[in-house]
């Protein structure tokens, strides 16, 4: 019962017990649960800040509740899930910063807040999961958080795309349970290690284990999005922005991928994947949702769409980077895990504050949109210019990586698929931003509102101008000691056991 | 072939009676009457198998006999007291359901 | 019967011959028992002495397996209350039509009964009888009583009604609940009070089944009192 | 040793007390609910030691007399009782009190106490019995009082006299089974029984009736016809005893029964058929829980569903390691879709209290009326599709990995199936709840007693996963199935 027992469970409580706490608030307690929101968040804040101390000091963290005999809840602390962990920390603060502001006297607060705070703990857990069992706890967790949240609006189109993503996200967790249980009994509990478990197991049946890996990436796929099983998220897109913010950034869609690197690093080891020849479908898969997703968004009007397609394409850097054999695609794919989460939520606030300072929701209502809103259109613009690539910016540390790995692992084709899906995401990132900035705006804005001395609400304003200078700092700074992409490489090179 | 495995074979048919007649009738009462005879039947068993023990019968099975009497008969009760009650409601004497 | 008739006629069928094959398998498995069975007709007489009473099957009942007559005592209880706060009795005084005989009949009968109630309930203690036979009685006696005419018989719903009702089981869980006080298992009655304990308890329970039957009889809940 | 003799008496006077005098009828029932509660959780504590109890009723030993025996199995069911017992007994407070100010309502609110506590101690009393015969006299009793409790609602009537005949037939086939075992072996105390068992013609014949008869009283696919009318239309404490209780009692019966006098007799082909129906009820139940037009019956029909996963255990039970991991799986099932059930109807209870009906397609406005109520619904459904982290997760994590280590896995995809169209029946109900209306206030409040009783025994549900090291612990001791063993990783 030590500071290494304590830790983890004290950054999961730190937003469980607040998100309980604020289901039971009254709906006027504005004051208090704002307290309780940021108060968690900041407490967390600080936890992980102990928790990376922590790890480079090699303190080993571990949680370990035993449900049942062989049934352990493990909650631990190793490179990869100290990235996860503080990637989702960071941006739940400023995304509840922008929730508070966005949601201001709308009803159903208290139960609004409440499953957001859960969602996180959710993510938190799934980040810190030890095992294959404590994974799978929290991302079911995370399905039934996160599905209030959608149809939070309670419109019948909010309620459309809640029961579209129940449909997608309850069968993809009865795969993965059907997977995990699977392997469970057949190799026993196996704990998360770095370079895999089941090389070493000469016992197992390959076919089976191939069996297995198909389950278990089908059910990660969903959340993940992968093609043909991403027709849920732009059906979420009802939600309020706040939560497509999150939803995108880290919560589901980056739970998914984070699935799939856990299992091909840590459980299958990408050694032993590349064995039983799934590194390769895996691979093509990635390359195609990349490809699609990037296709799909050019044909978009309405503007969260687009970026829903666009996150359909971008996560899928993760799988393709996990896919490719070789630490130098392995940093790509994890160092986008962190790049392409502050990106797409600063896109995602954005096309939030448009809706809510103008109603815009379109993007041909956008022409011009800079002038009125410089601040925001700024940060819109760093994101966009990210996700294509365009150095400095993050995203083409990532794509950087992704490509030098891919033909070190004479994966040439890969190196087209990079390059195919920059060039679509400049041509429907770019007029955009065009627009925002070179056209004049004629006429009355859709539905304007005036909020004090800023463009827009300050509590809207903050959050995305701090990500979108962020997505730009890890950028600028990526050779930087402690910087992200400093993680990744040590997570990498310990996987290839380097 | 002695006297008591012939009483068994008697109550084997009072209880198979008795199940025929509770599916094949619609009428709630004769179902009730259907259920005593399958009762009888099973006391029946009860009583001629206890018969085996030589010189006297043994006398446990009859004290359950007695007990599962007072049990049939507190069931019947209640039973019949349903019945009138679904007439007065549905005005017939068998399941509204049935007849559908 | 909405069933067109063929339809009906199959499912009879076809259940005739389910509980044909039934049948067969029953008998076959009575036929295989073997002829001379183990019984516990030895342990129960070697046992009487210290049961009380001189009755092996009251022995039994109220004490071997006192349990499941103190059960089953609860069990008419339930079947009562059942009917009880189902609806009120429905006996109408034009359902019972008495004639001359008929009076004269249940003002001979009814104390005769009764009296014989006592002494089935006495004889229980040492050959075939005891509280249910003489409750039986009991409740046939009260049966006449409602049919000839129900103003004889004042059943009211009281508070004495009431603990009349459940006096049997009542006593008997008491009795159990006082030995499971003074630490024996339950109903494990002292050697030289087993007897009387019996006596009080089926003396209760005589009551109780008279009556619980009566009503049953009556279908319900008697009215108000007072 | 007392307390398994205080467990049963005590309720029994509770009756006695409350029908006699009606006044104090609520009073009695609350505080026997609490002292059952304690009492209980001693015995649990007892056993928890490490020790079964044996106990035989009126000083005899078997085979004279009855014995009575507990252990973990037992106690956690005795413990399930005491709980959803004081949870419904709390919520019927509020319930039944508002019976009162209509006049046909006002002799259920009268008979709900009495027979609701004789029930008690007769479920008590079934769960301690190791006697063939009292177990009889038990189920019995249970019957008799199910129905009686049943017909407390006016328009339920044709359904609890179905529900009678139905268990009547069934306590038939048993008591002939029970014959049979007596002529065979002149004792009908289980543990005798057991030891004595060999294969032949009237053991086999008793196994099948005795079986059938219980299959009819747990309503097993196709022999559920009688419970759906039963459940739905029954008072909601009612539903939620006869859901969470009356029907897990003919289950532990089984239990004890396979378990012990027929070990020797199972046959794999009987198991697997057995399974088969099980799988059925799973399919069966929850298509039509999904297309019911009533909450209570979807709540009905998922009890059909869930039902079947217990008969999965018969299937595993054939191979050793597999069966003993199934049978701690079904009862982890049994105890957390008791709870999760309980909390669901009374839940569905305050719905329909408070807006007069409950047509799944008209529950918009319940999120913002009843939140407390739908937030029950939500826990208890999680628990009961098996969403971690509920007692019914771990029960079907046991389950699922039973089937996978006997290699039966088509089992495994039944389990998840029914796991996929629970939360299809399920949702089908919170998206309707969820609806926003701009309506009126309901009709009437729920007293908060009902709606935080609801939510606690949901939540119960809930803890029965998380907490679930304590209880699986006191569940091995006596378990002829021996410790739970999951397998390890070969080192």
């Amino acid at each position: 019962m030590t500071v290494g027992f304590w830790l983890p469970l004290a950054i999961l409580l730190s937003s469980l017990l607040p998100g309980i706490l604020i289901f039971f608030l009254d709906e006027s307690k504005h004051r208090l649960r704002t307290i309780l929101n940021l108060g968690g968040a900041s407490l967390k804040l600080v936890l992980i800040g102990l928790l990376i101390w922590g790890v480079f000091n090699e303190i080993e963290y571990e949680t370990r509740l035993t449900l049942a005999p062989g049934m352990d809840l493990v909650l631990h602390a190793d490179a990869l899930s100290v990235l996860f962990v503080t990637l989702s920390t960071g941006l739940w603060f400023v995304t509840t910063l922008y929730a508070i502001g966005y949601l201001e006297d709308a009803p159903h607060r208290s139960r609004f807040f409440g499953f957001f705070s859960l969602c996180v703990s959710a993510t938190i857990g799934i980040a810190m999961a030890g095992n294959m069992l404590t994974f799978l706890f929290f991302y079911e967790l995370l399905t039934l958080s996160t599905y209030p949240l959608v149809v939070h609006r309670g419109t019948p189109e909010a309620l459309r795309g809640g029961r579209i993503y129940l449909t997608y996200t309850i069968i993809g967790g009865a795969a993965l349970l059907a997977g995990v249980a699977w392997l469970r009994a057949v190799a026993g509990p196996l704990d998360f290690t770095e370079t895999g478990i089941l090389a070493s197991r000469t016992d197992l049946d390959r076919t089976t284990l191939t069996a297995i890996f198909a389950l278990l990436i089908g059910g990660l796929g969903v959340k993940a999005a992968l093609v043909p099983l991403h027709g849920w998220l732009p059906q979420a897109m009802i939600a309020p922005a706040p939560v497509s913010a999150l939803l995108h950034a880290v919560a589901v869609v980056k739970a998914g991928a984070f699935g799939i690197v856990r299992v091909v690093y840590d459980v299958y080891g990408v050694e032993f994947t590349a064995e039983l020849n799934l590194l390769l479908p895996l691979a093509v898969i990635a390359s195609i949702t990349i490809v699609y997703g990037s296709v799909r968004a050019l044909f978009q009007d309405e503007l969260k769409k687009r970026l829903a397609y666009s996150t359909v394409s971008q996560v899928s850097y993760i799988a393709l980077g996990t896919a490719i054999l070789g630490p130098i695609a392995s940093i790509g794919g994890i160092v986008h895990l962190v790049h392409q989460g502050l990106m797409k939520i600063t896109l995602f606030f954005c096309a939030g504050n448009y809706a809510e300072t103008l109603g815009i929701h379109h993007i041909s209502e956008m022409r011009g949109v800079g002038h009125r809103m410089p601040w925001t259109t700024l940060a819109f613009t760093l994101g966009a210019l990210g996700m294509i690539g365009v150095p400095p910016m993050a995203g083409f540390i990532s794509k950087w990586y992704l490509g030098r790995g891919a033909l070190t692992a004479e994966m040439d084709w890969v190196l087209w698929v990079l390059v195919a899906s920059s060039l679509l995401n400049a041509a429907y990132f770019l007029p955009i931003v065009y627009k925002a900035w070179f056209h004049r705006q004629e006429g009355e804005w859709p539905q304007e509102r005036h909020f004090g001395r800023f463009e827009t609400h300050w509590m809207l304003l903050l959050p995305p101008v701090i990500t979108g200078i962020l997505a730009l700092l890890v950028g600028l700074f990526a050779a930087a000691p402690y910087s992200a992409l400093e993680w990744a490489r040590l997570i990498a090179f310990r996987e290839y056991g380097q | 072939m002695n006297q008591p495995i012939w009483y068994a074979l008697i109550a084997t048919a009072l209880f198979c009676i008795g199940l025929a007649g509770l599916v094949i009738n619609r009428h709630l009462l004769r179902r009730i009457l259907a259920i005593n005879v399958m009762s009888t039947g099973v006391f029946l068993m009860f009583v001629a198998l206890a018969g085996r023990t030589g010189a006297l019968p043994d006398p446990v099975p009859l004290a359950m006999v007695l007990t599962g009497l007072v049990v049939s008969v507190s069931a019947t009760a209640l039973a019949l007291v349903l019945i009138v009650r679904i007439q007065h409601l549905h005005g017939c004497v068998e399941f509204p359901e049935d007849d559908a | 019967m909405t069933k067109s008739d063929p339809v009906r006629l199959i499912s009879v069928v076809l259940t005739l011959l389910a509980v044909a094959v039934i049948g067969l398998l029953l008998a076959w498995a009575v036929f295989t028992l073997p002829e001379q069975a183990v019984g516990l007709s030895s342990m129960v007489s070697d046992r009487m002495p210290e049961s009380g009473v001189n009755a092996e099957v009251t022995a039994i009942l109220l004490n071997f397996r006192s349990y499941d007559t103190l059960l089953e005592l609860v069990v008419l209880l339930v079947a009562l209350l059942g009917a009880w706060y189902l609806g009120k009795m429905h006996l109408s005084p034009e359902d019972t039509k008495p004639g001359l005989v008929l009076e004269g009949l249940v003002r001979f009968l009814v104390p005769v009964m009764i009296l014989v109630t006592g002494y089935i309930l006495w004889l229980g203690s040492h050959a075939a009888g005891g509280a249910f036979q003489a409750g039986a009685l009991l409740a046939g006696a009260g049966v006449l009583m409602l049919v000839v005419s129900r103003e004889k018989l004042p059943l009211r719903d009281s508070i004495q009604l009431r603990i009349l009702l459940v006096a049997g089981p009542a006593v008997f869980t008491l009795v159990a609940g006082a030995l499971v006080l003074v630490d024996k298992p339950m109903l494990q009655y002292p050697r030289q009070y087993a007897g009387s304990l019996i006596l009080l308890i089926e003396a209760a329970s005589t009551l109780t089944i008279g009556i619980t039957l009566t009503l049953l009889f009556a279908g319900g809940r008697p009215h108000r009192g007072d | 040793m007392s307390q398994m003799a205080a467990l049963v008496l005590m309720p029994l006077f509770g009756a006695f007390i409350a029908f006699v005098l009606p006044r104090y009828a609520r009073i009695t029932g609350i505080t026997v609910a609490f002292i059952q509660l304690g009492l209980a959780l001693s015995l649990a504590t007892t056993i928890y030691a490490g020790e079964t109890l044996r106990l035989s009723a009126a000083g005899w030993d078997p085979p004279l007399g009855i014995g009575l025996y507990a252990d973990g199995l037992t106690a956690l069911f005795l413990c399930l009782t005491s709980v959803v017992g004081l949870g419904t007994s709390l919520h019927a407070i509020g319930y039944f009190k508002f019976d009162r100010n209509d006049s046909n309502h006002n002799t259920s609110a009268h008979g709900w106490w009495p027979l609701w506590l004789a029930l008690w101690a007769a479920l008590n009393a079934l769960f301690l019995t190791e006697d063939a015969f009292n177990l009889y006299v038990t189920l019995e009793l249970i019957g008799l009082a199910a129905v009686a409790l049943v017909a407390l609602e006016a328009h339920a009537v044709a359904a609890a006299t179905r529900y009678l005949l139905v268990g009547l037939l069934g306590s038939m086939f048993y008591l002939l089974g029970v014959g049979l075992l007596y002529a065979l072996h002149g004792t009908v105390d289980m543990k005798a029984l057991s030891a004595g068992m060999q294969p032949e013609p009237a053991a086999w014949m008793a196994m099948a009736l005795m079986t059938a008869g219980l299959l009819l009283k747990t309503a097993l696919f196709p022999l559920h016809f009688w419970l759906p009318p039963a459940h739905a239309n029954a008072p909601a404490p009612v539903s939620a005893i006869l859901s969470a209780l009356v029907v897990k009692a003919a289950f532990y019966a089984l239990l004890r029964l396979w378990l012990g006098p027929f070990e020797p007799l199972a046959a794999d082909l009987a198991g697997q058929l057995i399974g088969i129906l099980g799988a059925a009820a799973i399919i069966w139940g929850s298509v039509q829980a999904f297309m019911a037009p009533r909450l209570k019956l979807v709540v009905a029909y998922s009890t059909v569903a869930q039902i079947g996963y217990l008969f999965l255990w018969f299937p595993l039970a054939g191979s050793s390691i597999a069966g003993s991991i199934a049978w701690y799986g079904v009862v982890w099932l049994a105890l957390s879709h008791g709870l999760a059930k309980a909390g669901l109807f009374l839940a569905a209870g305050n719905i329909l209290h408070a807006s007069g009906h409950d047509r799944v397609t008209d529950l918009a406005g319940v999120g913002q009326h009843l939140p407390i109520t739908l937030f029950a619904v939500g826990i208890a459904c999680a628990s009961i599709m098996g969403l971690p982290p509920s007692g019914g997760f771990v029960g079907k994590w046991l389950l699922l990995n039973a089937a996978f280590v006997s290699g039966q896995w088509w089992w495994a995809v039944v389990m998840l199936l029914g796991g996929i169209m629970a939360a299809a029946y399920s949702f089908r109900v919170l998206l309707h709840a969820f609806r926003n209306k701009e309506s009126q206030l309901p009709q009437h409040r729920p007293h908060p007693v009902m709606e935080w009783s609801a939510l606690a025994l949901a939540v119960c549900a809930v803890l029965l996963g998380i907490l679930s090291a304590q209880p699986l612990a006191l569940l091995e001791v006596g378990a002829s199935v021996g410790e739970l063993a999951l397998t390890e990783a070969p080192k």
